[in-house]
């Protein structure tokens, strides 16, 4: 059961249209900012990037109301900054520093934010989507309205947790959206040799669960998509999978030294590029203006700006804590 | 009342003090457990807290998780021990990890109860000891409780606790008599207990062997050895002043427990003695336990596979001739 | 893609139907044998007895060269049997008998025959599907035109590995038939309590994998289901997946108070029982007689006595070999 | 030659020389091994026989074992140890049980190599040291080649066993940069190595913590105090012999390992020190571990919780002071 019904030309209004546009801005931005502070020796360990996926993770954001948890990836900085976590407790995460979302614990892979219901930020990959059962289960045993949004990659669909999650779900009817961002590769492993069925949407027949594929690179159509999945994950229906068509122009990680794909295959994909893409549409519709642009971007900038001064002055946690919060004290 | 009836009833407890409070795992339900713990509970508390899965380890264990990230406070029934293996991830890389991960903003208090141990001829892949692999990862408890007392007070300590909680129960011990007073409070699960006094030799243990060991207890009595016998009921954390006192007081100690040798729990103990009590000593501590096989099927080669009651009482009778 | 082609009504000769018959009455007769023996207390640990399924391992092993391999489960009695695995040994080894095809080692849940490339025997459900995926990939590596057969049950296909091994096999287009052996129980869970989509044939899209769903009480229907799919797969075509619909007339396992289903359930599939079913087709198309049957049964009979006897009388293995055959030497 | 390159030079010599010889895992291919470790080899054997896999660990782990069943001499690369928690069911439950349980009719010839530790700021998911878990496994062997010619030496006798064998290499060693001869016979994996011969004090060790032992020992020597470094090779088995020597000679021992303490691998050595060598010790067996904490992601922090040199040159001088 698949939902087709994109409306090719969205009910958009010029403030939220920019409010896409920035959003994916903030994003591109900080991921640049990011990429620079590890050269610097700021940032160590994994640096996963998100650049060139901003639509996937600030559309289907659009979709998810304070209530709503969501369980990401090691590849979390769009989602975090997308759901409202402040790009300073992210970038000072990353510094290590006790401000961070996580103290300094999690770096880059893990970041969380109980308040914002952002439930990680996990690096084993396919982890987290039983923790998205279990977490849709829990608002279901208490009668929240809540759902939860449980973003992975095309890698993960591999992995027997996928299944084990997708059937549990279904069978239960929880309240769980699992979005596959499928960028064609799992580290340097391209879809078509880790994936014998590489049509994801198409392997929800299995459990009897309703999935759509989605052009990754809109963020419109990946906005409607997401709502309407989630309208119908709201309603009880069950889970509900998108599949997201998208790509990384960057490597996998810092680390990745991208040899396993060709430049030009990048630089067609660039040609996507979600945010160059959606600033012509809105020309186009005369909802984006030269100067719109450079507020937008001298904001974001600032913003990011911000974010490295506060990680840079921000305080180590004390290497004296360093058991601290790994187990607590029995309540009765 | 036997241990199994002590499990259900702390359950039932569980489950009706508490609306969060839920059960599930392969065959809780309909089936009423693969060892009769949860029988009845589906009828009593229906399909919504007692929830049968299917065969899906690493998800409902990850889901236990996902669920107390959420605000309940789950019981997770891994049928045995053996099956664990399958969520070993979700327990290690997520149960454990989280509340230190997130700088303290989660805590997953998640039950996990699993039957575990051999004896009942049930071969390789179904009669690991495992505990001392769950007993080296920060973050989680883990208890073994060998008594009916502490089948019922144990699982309702740790169903408070704020932290995952692993229960061993030893397969064996399901049909064991005992006395339970309901209203008991929840155990201390902090503490290990002086089952048995004596001046000669500790012989410290937990779970599945705590019968043996009594047993070898009892042998050596005859020959007018006095052991005193340690419960250890926590591996993590591990209660070391009890262990301590008793060394300091015998001298010598004796390690029981069914995993195999080599980096089994009973190693811990030994090293930890090593470290803490080592004036204390007049006879190196000694170990007893399980041969270095996968555990094969037929009843005299598991037999001579497992622990035996002579083999403490040697070991023990070991550390006092040796320096007598 | 689904292969649909059973013909009504087979071109059996008298021989094999016979054959047939007698193979799954050898089954019948040892399970009900191997119940007693547990009930003296000769076996111990878990027994899964496999009546009522008898035309599935029957059926399907008739599609088998000796060169093939066997992968099965903890209620792997019928399979071995009809590999060729003799009686004796298996009772033997049920026994704890030293004479045992596994030594003793292993137990009911357990069999193991090098020679018969039957490779067990696993009783962690799920299990033994990697290990068929990996026994195929040595053949396809050593071009060798052998296929992998792997038994599971539909408890299985809830497991991780179900997926990840029919995507790995589908990918690498590996020779393993996969052969679900649906009883509509994982123990006391129901098929449809423990799967979303209950139809399991159906389940294979999302790898691309050919699959059929048949009748597994029709022995006729199983061996020519068996040997479409396994010529599919011998020709070089990737993997199949067979989906027997069966029942098991037994409780799950020896301690199985069999409290989840009812009487009537049970009295219904044991009117299709797979042996009786099939003698009176055999009658009506005049292919057995009174005393075709009489004396089937009573070489049947001579032969679990035997087994029984064997096992009786064979020695233990003396403890002090404990430690024998945990590794090997090291051989340059 | 890095100790990288001494892992490819043995992985193209074994698949050079034996058709048998394949090697699977996660991006062993095209990328070139997340350690880069395989580069290369693709090209150079093609990609029948350097197979990259989906992310699925269980599953080509298993098809390793059953590819070893089958005939072949599979090399199975699970990228970190933490993914190997995801396969933990197979290694323990097939891997090293299928000889025994078949009675002997079957071997595993399979090797694992995972890359393991912490030290690079990776965080609590992938830092893991559970060489401990793996040598508690009877029917398996585990090995932690912490040398450029035990990289290469290991990994080739390594696959010349007839059963299972893990190898451990700690992530912060690719780069080290050693001599090797490639001619070189592969290693004896039974054995301990003596790196340095010393008469006051044995600090055994292996892996990603030599380097810091061997620090130590440096230290140590300033002041005066000759440490005898034992690098244990091979964890299961583990060659007693060697170990007891030393302490017959210098008394007092150290094990450092960079694992959780609590049921870490040094506390076997340490009880088996108490076992067979306790009359010649002067003071108790010292562990340097790990501090018990999901590895945190800061620098300072995972430093903190890390093996230091000077914890180990500390202890070192305490099993000296004590009965000094
Ligand atoms: C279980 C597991 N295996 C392997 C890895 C190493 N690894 C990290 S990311 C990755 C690729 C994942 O690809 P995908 O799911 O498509 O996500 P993407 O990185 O493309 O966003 C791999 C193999 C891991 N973290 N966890
Ligand atoms: C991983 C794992 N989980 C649980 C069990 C306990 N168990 C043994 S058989 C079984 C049911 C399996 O059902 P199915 O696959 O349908 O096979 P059947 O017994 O019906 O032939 C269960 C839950 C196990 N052996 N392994
Ligand atoms: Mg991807
Ligand atoms: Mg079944």
């Amino acid at each position: 059961m698949a939902v087709n019904t994109m409306p090719e030309r969205p009910l958009l209004n010029r403030e939220h249209a920019q409010f896409l546009l920035r959003e994916m801005l903030r994003i591109r931005r900080f991921e640049e900012k990011s990429a620079e502070m590890y050269s610097l020796q700021k940032i160590h360990g994994f640096l996963h990037l998100y650049i060139g996926e901003e639509a996937v993770g600030v559309g289907a954001m659009q979709a998810f109301t304070p209530d709503d948890a969501i369980v990401a990836t090691y590849r979390e900085h769009g989602h975090a900054l997308a759901r409202g976590l402040p790009a300073t407790v992210l970038m000072a995460e990353m510094f290590g520093k006790a401000t961070g979302c996580s103290h300094g614990h999690g770096g880059s892979m893990h970041f969380f934010d109980a308040s914002r219901r952002f439930y990680g930020g996990y690096a084993i990959v396919g982890g987290g989507l039983p923790i998205a059962v279990g977490l849709a289960l829990a608002d279901k045993l208490q009668n929240r309205q809540a759902i939860t949004a449980c973003y992975f990659g095309d890698g993960a669909v591999a992995e027997g947790e996928f299944h084990e999650s997708l059937n549990l779900a279904a069978l239960w009817k929880l309240p769980v959206l699992f979005l596959c961002e499928n960028n064609l590769y799992a580290m340097g492993t391209a879809l078509a040799r880790h994936q014998a069925q590489t049509n994801i949407s198409l392997k929800t027949g299995g459990y009897g669960v309703a999935s759509n594929a989605v052009d990754g690179m809109d963020v419109l159509a990946v906005e409607t998509a997401t709502k309407l999945a989630a309208d119908s994950v709201r309603s009880g229906n069950g889970p509900f999978l998108l599949e997201f068509r998208t790509y990384r122009f960057r490597a996998h990680s810092m680390s990745d030294p991208d040899l396993y794909r060709t430049k030009e295959e990048i630089e067609e994909w660039k040609k996507r590029d979600p945010i160059s893409l959606f600033q012509i549409r809105l020309r186009e519709w005369g909802m984006l203006t030269e100067s719109d642009l450079a507020r937008v971007e001298a904001e974001v900038s600032a913003e990011i700006e911000e974010a490295v001064r506060f990680a840079e002055v921000s305080p180590w946690e004390p290497a004296e804590n360093l058991l601290n919060d790994v187990q607590g004290r029995a309540t009765p | 009342m036997t241990y199994r009836e002590a499990v259900r009833a702390a359950l039932r407890k569980a489950l009706q003090s508490d609306p969060r409070v839920f059960l599930m795992g392969e065959d809780v339900g309909r089936y009423g457990g693969a060892f009769a713990v949860s029988h009845g509970l589906l009828e009593e508390f229906g399909p919504e807290r007692i929830r049968d899965t299917p065969l899906s380890e690493s998800t409902f264990l990850g889901a236990g998780i996902g669920a107390a990230l959420g605000g309940m406070r789950p019981i997770v029934e891994i049928m045995t021990v053996n099956f664990s293996l399958l969520a070993m991830d979700q327990i290690l890389n997520n149960a454990a990890t989280l509340r230190h991960m997130s700088g303290g903003q989660f805590h997953i208090p998640l039950v996990v109860r699993m039957a575990t141990g051999g004896g009942r001829q049930m071969a390789a892949q179904h009669s690991n000891s495992l505990e001392g692999w769950y007993a080296h990862i920060p973050g989680i408890k883990v208890l073994t409780p060998a008594t009916v007392s502490d089948a019922y007070g144990m699982l309702l300590a740790a169903i408070r606790d704020p932290d995952p909680v692993f229960l061993f129960e030893h397969a064996t011990l399901y049909p064991l008599e005992g006395e339970l007073d309901e209203a008991a409070e929840p155990a201390d699960i902090t503490r290990a207990a002086v089952v048995r006094s004596g001046k000669d030799v500790t012989l410290i243990t937990y779970g599945g062997t705590l019968g043996k060991t009594m047993q070898a207890a009892d042998h050596l009595a005859k020959q007018g050895i006095e052991a005193e016998v340690i419960d250890l009921r926590s591996l993590r954390p591990l209660d070391n002043p009890t262990i301590m006192n008793s060394v300091a007081k015998t001298h010598r100690a004796v390690v029981v427990g069914e995993a195999w040798r080599t980096g089994s729990f009973a190693a811990e103990v030994s090293a930890q003695i090593m470290e803490c009590a080592f004036d204390d000593l007049d006879a190196p501590v000694a170990r007893v336990c399980s041969a270095e096989v996968p555990m094969p099927y037929a009843k005299h080669l598991e037999q001579a596979a497992l622990p035996k009651v002579e083999e403490i009482t040697s070991a023990a009778q070991g550390t006092i001739s040796r320096h007598g």
